[in-house]
């Protein structure tokens, strides 16, 4: 198992050089003009060569790579065109925002979604299975922004609890982290249902019913342990994508975190950001995966990790 | 009060929907059972017993329908259930703790997620009948009892890593954990050896006698049911058709079917004067009076078959966070063995002592090493995977648990097709249509059952099937992993002469893994006996049975149950007996071991 | 009383000397000033300049400085700090985004501690507007000295507004606090101003109408009546400079007819477009530049009023009876892509097929103004718009209509190249007498008007939305905005 | 009267695709909620003829109306009638929608079995290649594929396939390393098929009730996703109707209290989300023989 988690660690190193070249020249092939930005809507082109060359863009594009490897290497992400701060600072601030945001819409989702999937595979055909998808499916064909502009619409703004925008308080987490996490609940509700069903008719549940053990115990144990492997895929999927910080989410909310961050930074072509964000990702990824990957083992015994 | 019976059934009539209609299971099925008392519910594979007892536990199958009748179960004067109209709450605190069960198919009843040791406590604290503690003590001591071999390993296993009479005998200690008073016990000694079979009853009759409890024991054994059952209720077809004491059973059966399953029980030492393997006798198809022919198919004259040296298995065995390798299994220690064209070899021995993996090494399953393995003169153990492909028509496998062995989500018929299609031997479905219909006859089912699923099937049927899928693709070997085990005396009869048709017409060669020392002795040519993933012993059936020569293999032959109640005999164990363990720590040198010539063809380890 | 401001988006530094969006100017502008200002009517205004006066050629200029200013951080403002700051903005080696307005700047001398003389390397008769511009403000000299390194100093923004910085965090908000000894008596009458960025439209509007701010900066036309509807809030409505327009591709063989271009212009119902985009709010276009453009020339011939019939009679005579296709790129905004599908519609019914391209940012800096080659530009029609920050006619002409100015040097997308035009934009450029720049500037925008070498739209006006006992913010002309005078009622 | 029983006998085996058949029609859910998809489809192709008035087609004195009996679904901000809009949209949204993710899942399901599968490196370089591409934002990716491809309606069903094509193929490989170690693949593997066979038939069926549930939940998704493509550009132009441009055109609206503008594009991807989901339970249901009623 250790070794494991050393060699997947090592692996990362040369999947990470790839990516890196991948990003930085994925960046590259974007339409545009970085240096036509940054030297604002009415420059002249004198202007934007004097730009260009500030930003260090009239280089080779190898030597612009070098450049910014030997940065990521030494843990220096360069300076925003934006900004023209550190990026790594830039994104260090933007990022806490986003976890919290990602942590809260993620527990809320995946307790409520797992539970609303069990509840509805144990009540299969019923009424209660029939309200709880229905609620599942709206909650997938809802798009995040519709849903966000409902609650600032009819929670925030006649009460006065939440706020309508940014993150001033504690409180103001709600409303963005329930819209965050309400299509991440649905997804995890209708998987587990799925998987739970699946499970459900083994003969090993049978076993655990002849021991007479208590329903919640079958549920949760013998079913869903083995239930989890695709439940987990999922889980690990979705908190990938939150802590990428759902983009609709944050702009609707403005709130001050990495999705946000992106998306300006797609405006203003600020390489250095995209590039660092985007790199950003990939290692979240590869974590979060590393980490499926392991629970995947310790949850089913039979898939060995070598 | 006292006289009423634990359980009363009466009536009981069972269907299964299915898009033909319904299907029905069992028909006005009436028995009962006393405190206190075995009875045995013996019957044709397919007859419903299975179905019978899982309608008693409440745990049919959503297709099932029970249509009429009662089943009363009276566990103390205060409380009277029919358990096939009560509601699951109370069924629930029934089950388990007052009326348990062992399942038929061990493999797949127990949860692959969830460590032994957790599967065996967690019903005593869930109905708070003890501590953590007490409970891991408990069930310490019962797999202690079920004679398992380094329990401490096995608690903290997953059932994967353990034998398929490993998992049996998990199983019956998971049904005896919270003391219930009524256990039903689905066949639960078919896949232990006779030895620990042997064992496992006397627990039971201890159970018995001390603590009241009364069992449902459902076998085909007869030998078994010889040795424990008060009463017997013989079933065919739905129905229960006699009932009686099991002295007037055996003495004096009266329906045509209980008389032609006592008569095909083969006794051990029937064949003692016989050189070569013989046919069973089928009532009503053969005459008993005829002198069967002997099955001379065995050709030694030229190169063995199958000629494997020095194969060598070892599991490793994690432990602790990190899960580093600390010790390992060695489930095949170097054994070296030969098979001739049209022989049958048999591999008998302990419960846990490797001849699944053997088989499973041989087919390429599992991670091994060997010296070498020839088939057919050719070195095949360096070929590579691509190069070994062809092979697999040649080299088939009847697993030792059938259920699992066959995708749950194909109809059986297409299963059993599939192979055929694989090797071209038959262009399209059509075509094998007919080839699946006979191989689906010859092993005693209907070719209207290849529409159905694994599910659908009862244990022997299943093992039935998985029996015709390796015959299908005429192969020169095929290795039985107790392929006949679930199955009655009758269909099993006919099934091994099944197998001996076979083998006559192509001469394929059996390697089989039995429990069943009587089958055994009818149809092998010879013999290894395993012993902690070695072999022990090796030779002739007829110089083994004759001369047995290792301990264990004279152990192995006194504890067969002798199919006669009149000569019920009250066997001594001996508990200090020393049980060894495969378990090595990791890296420790074991030198082959070195065998005896005892006579011509048998061989003794030393 | 602290007044909370939510804005479009977020500001991107605090050194106006190096900034180049309205964002960032407009909180800029509380921190710091300029020399000249404008007033709501575009008009110049002296602000820590009290007068100037130049020789004839604009090439020299002579700055009277306000007496009695100080910086946020007690320095005194006087000749060397503008001396300081112009320096600082002429210097070519310092990369800030601004500098190219300020190139021209030759030596600026401290005549005396209230007086200061600017020599440029060439004629420049803006260039009073370009000290007004809002890049061109004072920094404490201090300041600039004790944080020589850019990303520094802008995060330490001192100035001689009415505001100190106090705080910014990037993303949520940034933070103004009253500075005691502003030299106008009085002001400011809040005693902080806070501002928070919100991208989406609605919630801005939402944060309006919840209370959670004072006011909005902008408030989107498709949502005003939200905000004239609650009773508590105000629609604060002026007009702008932004100019709107289509640019038509004179490279491509239709659009160099000026028929064709003139009739497109025939074609589209400037009221009509809006109200489709901007609630009616607005005025539609009556010469090339808006009309508080400085040296604004009203047009009347040709008369474009909307008129299908006289489009089709001019594509006739061009030779387009038949009909047309063209491609129209825009911005992927949702007002641009909402006008983009009216003007189809518009077109379609005078025979001319247009098909839609929105598109990023990205890729239309690519594909519109970094195009090498004039014959290679691959659009038909633009619709975009043009904001002159000076607020003077040479910078709404120069850039759009000048052959010098043809993409990818400037922004003249359509191509236009009209010697007389280019004339009168360099008369109007030689002198900085207002009479003679007035006249070259009138004779170009009759050129222009006459060639079509855009579809003039028009001016929609800037919105704020605000609560209504709320007075003193607006937008500027020029897009940014104005909150230095705000006070609650 | 023989051949009768003989075709009876042919018919005992069935390949599994004609099983599959025979018992999806006989699920009331599936064939109510298939047939639903069906109609839907037919709208999309009639829509001229459904539609009453041109979706294109703009009442400038009618901007954003409330339904009314004229527009029965009121119009758009530019005056369009919405519920012709919505006829035509069901055609590029169902094209789209279904396309796209069908595109992504049947790439996903294989590079997830054969990671799965084979495991070592080829499961490192898969696994981590869908690492890399779901974590690049999806707007970037989505430029990135009009900068390589440039715009079309086909371009965006390649475009919102490469989103979902990481996922299909994690949750595939999930399910594949679990399956590859079932008994009765080990048994066909001693039946000597090839992995083809073996990832075909035996363990992606296996895979596909977790497929099947996350397919039918995408399409809605992809819809929406589709949208926002024709807003840089990609895609077809900002005028053709279409659930997804309808919806977020009116975004704004909302707020100025136009409900009806997002409402009905809104409920028609709901509703169209709810069939596919149905019909994707029924096919779940079918594929597991173990649960039929
Ligand atoms: N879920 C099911 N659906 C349909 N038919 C079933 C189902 N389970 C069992 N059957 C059928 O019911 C009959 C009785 O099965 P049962 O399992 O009780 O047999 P059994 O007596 O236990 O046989 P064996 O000794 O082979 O285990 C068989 O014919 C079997 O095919
Ligand atoms: N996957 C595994 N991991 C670890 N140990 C294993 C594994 N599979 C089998 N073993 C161990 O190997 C030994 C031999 O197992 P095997 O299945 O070959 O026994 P067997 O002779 O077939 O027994 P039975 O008659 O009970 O089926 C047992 O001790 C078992 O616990
Ligand atoms: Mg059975
Ligand atoms: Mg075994």
């Amino acid at each position: 198992m250790l070794t494991y988690v050393i060699r997947r660690i090592l692996e990362m190193i040369p999947v990470l050089l790839v990516v890196s070249l991948l990003v930085f020249g994925f960046i590259k092939l974007l339409p545009g003009d970085p240096a036509r930005v940054y030297a604002g809507p009415d420059a002249t082109q004198a202007a934007i060569e004097m730009a260009r060359v500030h930003l260090g863009l009239n280089q080779p594009m190898a030597m612009q790579y070098l450049h910014w490897l030997s940065g990521l290497v030494h843990g220096d992400l360069g300076t925003t065109y934006r900004t023209q701060q550190s990026v790594a600072q830039v994104i260090g601030k933007s990022f806490m925002p986003t976890l919290y945001l990602a942590m809260a819409g993620f527990v809320w989702s995946v307790v409520l979604g797992l539970l609303v999937g069990v509840v509805s595979a144990l009540k299969r055909g019923k009424w209660q299975d029939w309200t709880l998808m229905s609620l599942a499916i709206g909650g997938i064909s809802l798009p995040p922004f519709w849903l966000g502009l409902l609650l600032i619409q009819f929670v925030a703004m006649p009460y006065g609890i939440f706020a309508v925008s940014g993150f001033n308080k504690p409180l103001d987490i709600v409303l963005p982290a329930f819209t965050l996490g309400a299509s991440v609940a649905a997804v995890m509700a209708r998987f587990t249902r799925s998987a739970f069903l699946e499970v459900a008719q083994e003969d090993y549940v049978r076993t655990a019913k002849s021991k007479g053990l208590r329903e919640r115990l079958v549920t949760w144990k013998h079913i869903m342990r083995n239930a989890l492997i695709p439940v987990i895929t999922m889980l690990g999927l979705q908190f990938g994508f939150l802590l990428g910080g759902s983009i609709v989410v944050e702009t609707v909310f403005s709130w001050p975190g990495l999705g946000w961050l992106l998306i300006q930074s797609i405006q203003t072509q600020d390489q250095p950001v995209i590039q660092a964000l985007v790199m950003l990702f990939v290692l979240e990824f590869i974590v979060i995966n590393l980490l499926v990957d392991l629970l995947y083992a310790v949850i089913n015994p039979a898939i060995r990790l070598k | 009060m006292t006289d009423s019976p634990l359980l009363e059934i009466t009536d009981l009539t069972l269907s299964f929907k299915s898009r033909e209609g319904l299907n029905r299971a069992l028909d006005g099925v009436s028995f009962s059972v006393h405190r206190g008392e075995v009875v045995a519910v013996v019957g044709e594979s397919g007859s419903g017993k299975s179905v019978t007892s899982l309608a008693l536990m409440g745990l049919l199958s959503d297709n099932a329908v029970i249509e009429k009748g009662q089943a009363i179960y009276t566990p103390d004067v205060n409380r009277r259930y029919d358990l096939t109209c009560i509601d699951e709450r109370t069924h629930r605190s029934i089950r388990g703790q007052s009326l348990a069960m062992i399942f038929q198919e061990p493999m797949t009843s127990l949860n692959p997620v969830l460590k032994i040791g957790d599967q065996l406590t967690e019903a005593l604290f869930d109905h708070h009948l003890c501590s953590r503690e007490q409970a891991w003590q408990k069930a310490l001591a019962l797999l202690d009892q079920v004679r398992i071999n380094d329990v401490e390993r096995v608690m903290n296993s997953y059932p994967q890593a353990l034998s398929g009479g490993m998992r049996q005998r998990v199983m019956i200690a998971l049904a005896l954990t919270c003391d219930p008073q009524m256990l039903i016990a689905d066949e639960p000694t078919t896949a232990l050896d006779v030895t620990v079979q042997a064992r496992i009853l006397q627990i039971l009759r201890e159970l018995q006698l001390h603590r009241q409890m009364a069992v449902m024991f459902i076998t085909h054994d007869m030998g078994v049911v010889a040795e424990i059952a008060d009463r017997v209720v013989v079933m065919f077809r739905g129905k229960v058709v006699e009932t009686g004491s099991v002295e007037q059973i055996f003495k004096a059966p009266r329906h045509p079917y209980t008389q032609s399953l006592l008569a095909a029980v083969p006794k051990l030492g029937d064949m003692a004067d016989s050189h070569w393997p013989k046919r069973f006798a089928i009532v009503g198809e053969d005459d008993p009076n005829v002198v069967l022919e002997q099955q001379r198919t065995a050709d030694y004259s030229g190169k063995p078959l199958l000629d494997v040296r020095g194969l060598q298995v070892y599991y490793p065995i994690r432990s602790g966070i990190l899960s580093k390798t600390t010790h390992e299994v060695h489930a095949v220690e170097q054994i070296d063995f030969d098979i001739y064209p049209g022989e049958t070899l048999a591999i008998v021995g302990e419960s846990g002592c490797g001849k699944s993996t053997t088989g499973r090494a041989l087919l390429r399953l599992v991670e091994h090493q060997s010296e070498s393995i020839h088939f057919q003169g050719k070195e095949i153990s360096l070929l590579n995977d691509r190069a070994f492909k062809p092979l697999r028509q040649s080299m088939q496998m009847v697993f030792q648990d059938p259920y699992a062995s066959l995708n749950p989500r194909l109809t059986v018929g297409f299963t059993i097709a599939e192979p055929l299609l694989i090797h071209g031997m038959a262009k399209s479905l059509k075509e094998a249509s007919p080839v699946v219909a006979q191989l689906l006859k010859s092993v005693g089912l209907e070719p209207e059952h290849a529409r159905r699923y694994p599910h659908e099937f009862s244990g022997g049927q299943r093992q039935r099937i998985a029996i015709a899928r390796a015959m299908a693709l005429q192969p020169k070997v095929i290795i039985a992993d107790e392929a006949v085990s679930a199955l009655d005396v009758s269909i099993q009869a006919q099934v091994i002469n099944l197998m001996m048709d076979l083998q006559q017409k192509t001469g394929v060669a059996w390697i089989f893994i039995s429990h069943d020392m009587a089958v055994v002795e009818r149809i092998a040519n010879r013999i290894a006996v395993m012993y902690l993933g070695q072999i022990v012993e090796y030779g002739s059936r007829h110089a083994i049975f004759n001369h047995p020569q290792h301990e264990y293999t004279k152990r192995l032959l006194a504890s067969v149950p002798i199919a006669d109640p009149s000569r019920r005999v009250a066997r001594q164990f001996d508990d200090d007996e020393l049980r060894p363990s495969p378990m090595r720590p990791l890296g420790a040198a074991v030198t082959k071991p070195h065998y005896k010539k005892v006579a011509e063809q048998h061989w003794v380890a030393i | 009383q602290g007044l909370k401001i939510s804005m479009y988006a977020d500001i991107t530094g605090l050194d106006p000397h190096d900034t180049s969006d309205n964002v960032s100017y407009s909180v800029q502008s509380g921190i710091f000033e300029r020399l000249f200002q404008f007033d709501a009517n575009m008009k110049l205004i002296p602000q820590l300049a009290t007068s100037y006066t130049s020789n004839a050629d604009a090439t020299e200029f002579v700055l009277h400085l306000r007496h009695g200013v100080t910086f946020q951080d007690g320095t005194a403002f006087d000749a060397a700090a503008v001396k300081a700051n112009l320096d600082r903005l002429a210097n070519q080696k310092l990369g800030l985004k601004r500098n190219s307005l300020f190139k021209l700047v030759k030596t600026v001398t401290a005549v005396d501690p209230y007086t200061v003389k600017v020599v440029l390397s060439e004629s420049f008769g803006a260039f009073i507007n370009t000290l007004a511009h809002p890049s061109a403000v004072m920094w404490s000299p201090a300041v600039l000295a004790k944080y020589p390194s850019e990303a520094q100093l802008r995060k330490h923004p001192v100035g001689t507004g009415p505001f100190k910085f106090e705080q910014w965090q990037q993303g949520q908000d940034v933070k103004l606090v009253k500075y005691d000894h502003y030299w106008k008596q009085g002001w400011p009458k809040v005693d902080s101003v806070t501002f928070y960025p919100a991208p989406e439209d609605s919630t801005r509007v939402a944060a309006l109408r919840s209370g959670q701010v004072n006011a909005i900066y902008p408030l989107p036309a498709d949502l005003v009546n939200v905000v004239k509807h609650d009773d508590k809030l105000a629609v604060q409505r002026d007009p702008s400079i932004y100019m709107y327009y289509i640019a038509l591709n004179t490279q491509h063989k239709s659009l160099a007819s000026i028929k064709v271009r003139q009739a497109i212009n025939y074609a589209i119902n400037r009221n009509l477009w809006l109200k489709v985009g901007y609630a009616g709010m607005g005025t539609p276009a009556e010469s090339v530049i808006a009309p508080r453009v400085q040296f604004f020339a009203k047009q009347s011939t040709p008369n474009y009023q909307f008129n299908p019939a006289k489009a089709k009679q001019l594509l006739k005579e061009a030779g387009y009876g038949n009909g047309l296709k063209l491609n129209l790129w825009t911005s992927n905004a949702t007002t641009s892509v909402r006008s983009a599908q009216f003007f189809k519609q518009q077109l379609a019914q005078v025979g001319i097929q247009v098909k839609v391209v929105p598109m990023d940012s990205g890729a239309r800096d690519a594909k519109l103004w970094s195009v090498r080659d004039p014959k290679k530009a691959q659009y038909d029609l633009y619709y975009g718009g043009w904001s002159p920050s000076t607020g003077d006619a040479d910078w709404a002409l120069r850039p759009l209509f000048a052959t010098e100015s043809w993409v990818p040097t400037a922004y003249n997308v359509s191509y236009y190249s009209n010697p007389k035009v280019d004339k009168a934009i360099r008369d109007g450029l030689a002198t900085a007498d207002p009479k003679v720049r007035a006249t070259a500037y009138a004779r170009a925008q009759t050129l222009i008007w006459h060639d079509a070498p855009i579809v003039f739209l028009g001016t929609p006006d800037n919105l704020v939305g605000k609560q209504k006992n709320l007075s003193g913010v607006s937008m500027l002309a020029d897009g940014t905005l104005l909150f230095t005078q705000a006070q609650f009622k | 009267m023989d051949s009768l029983i003989e075709m009876n006998q042919q018919d005992n085996i069935r390949s599994p695709w004609r099983e599959f058949w025979r018992r999806i029609l006989a699920n009331p859910v599936a064939v109510g909620s298939g047939g639903f998809i069906v109609l839907l489809v037919l709208v999309a192709i009639f829509a001229p003829w459904l539609a009453p008035y041109n979706p294109l087609h703009s009442d400038w004195n009618a901007l954003a109306t409330a339904p009314n009996w004229q527009h029965w679904m009121g119009t758009d901000d530019l005056g369009r009638d919405l519920l012709s809009r919505i006829i035509y949209g069901a055609r590029i949204s169902l094209y789209v929608g279904f396309f796209s993710v069908t595109l992504g899942m049947v790439a996903g399901i294989l590079l997830g079995l054969f990671a799965g599968y084979y495991g070592g490196w080829l499961d490192m370089l898969i696994m981590r290649g869908a690492d890399v591409l779901f974590a690049f934002p999806g707007m970037l990716l989505a430029i990135a594929v009009v900068a390589i491809l440039g715009p079309g309606l086909n371009n965006v069903i390649v475009a919102v396939a490469v989103f979902s094509v990481p996922v299909f193929a994690r949750i595939v490989r999930a399910s594949t390393l679990s399956l590859k170690q079932a008994a009765y693949v080990e048994a066909v593997r001693c039946a000597g098929a090839r992995d083809r066979l073996i990832l075909l038939r035996h363990i992606l069926p296996g895979t596909l009730s977790n497929v099947i549930v996350f397919f039918t939940m995408r399409i809605g998704t992809s819809i929406l996703t589709a949208a926002s493509l024709s807003f840089i550009g990609l895609g077809p132009e900002p005028d053709v109707p279409e659930w997804g441009n309808i919806l977020a055109m009116g975004r704004n609206m909302m707020m100025a209290g136009v409900w009806h503008v997002s409402l009905f594009p809104g409920l028609a991807i709901f509703v169209t989300v709810l069939a596919f989901n149905l019909l994707g339970d029924a096919l779940r249901d079918t594929l597991d023989p173990k649960l039929k009623n």
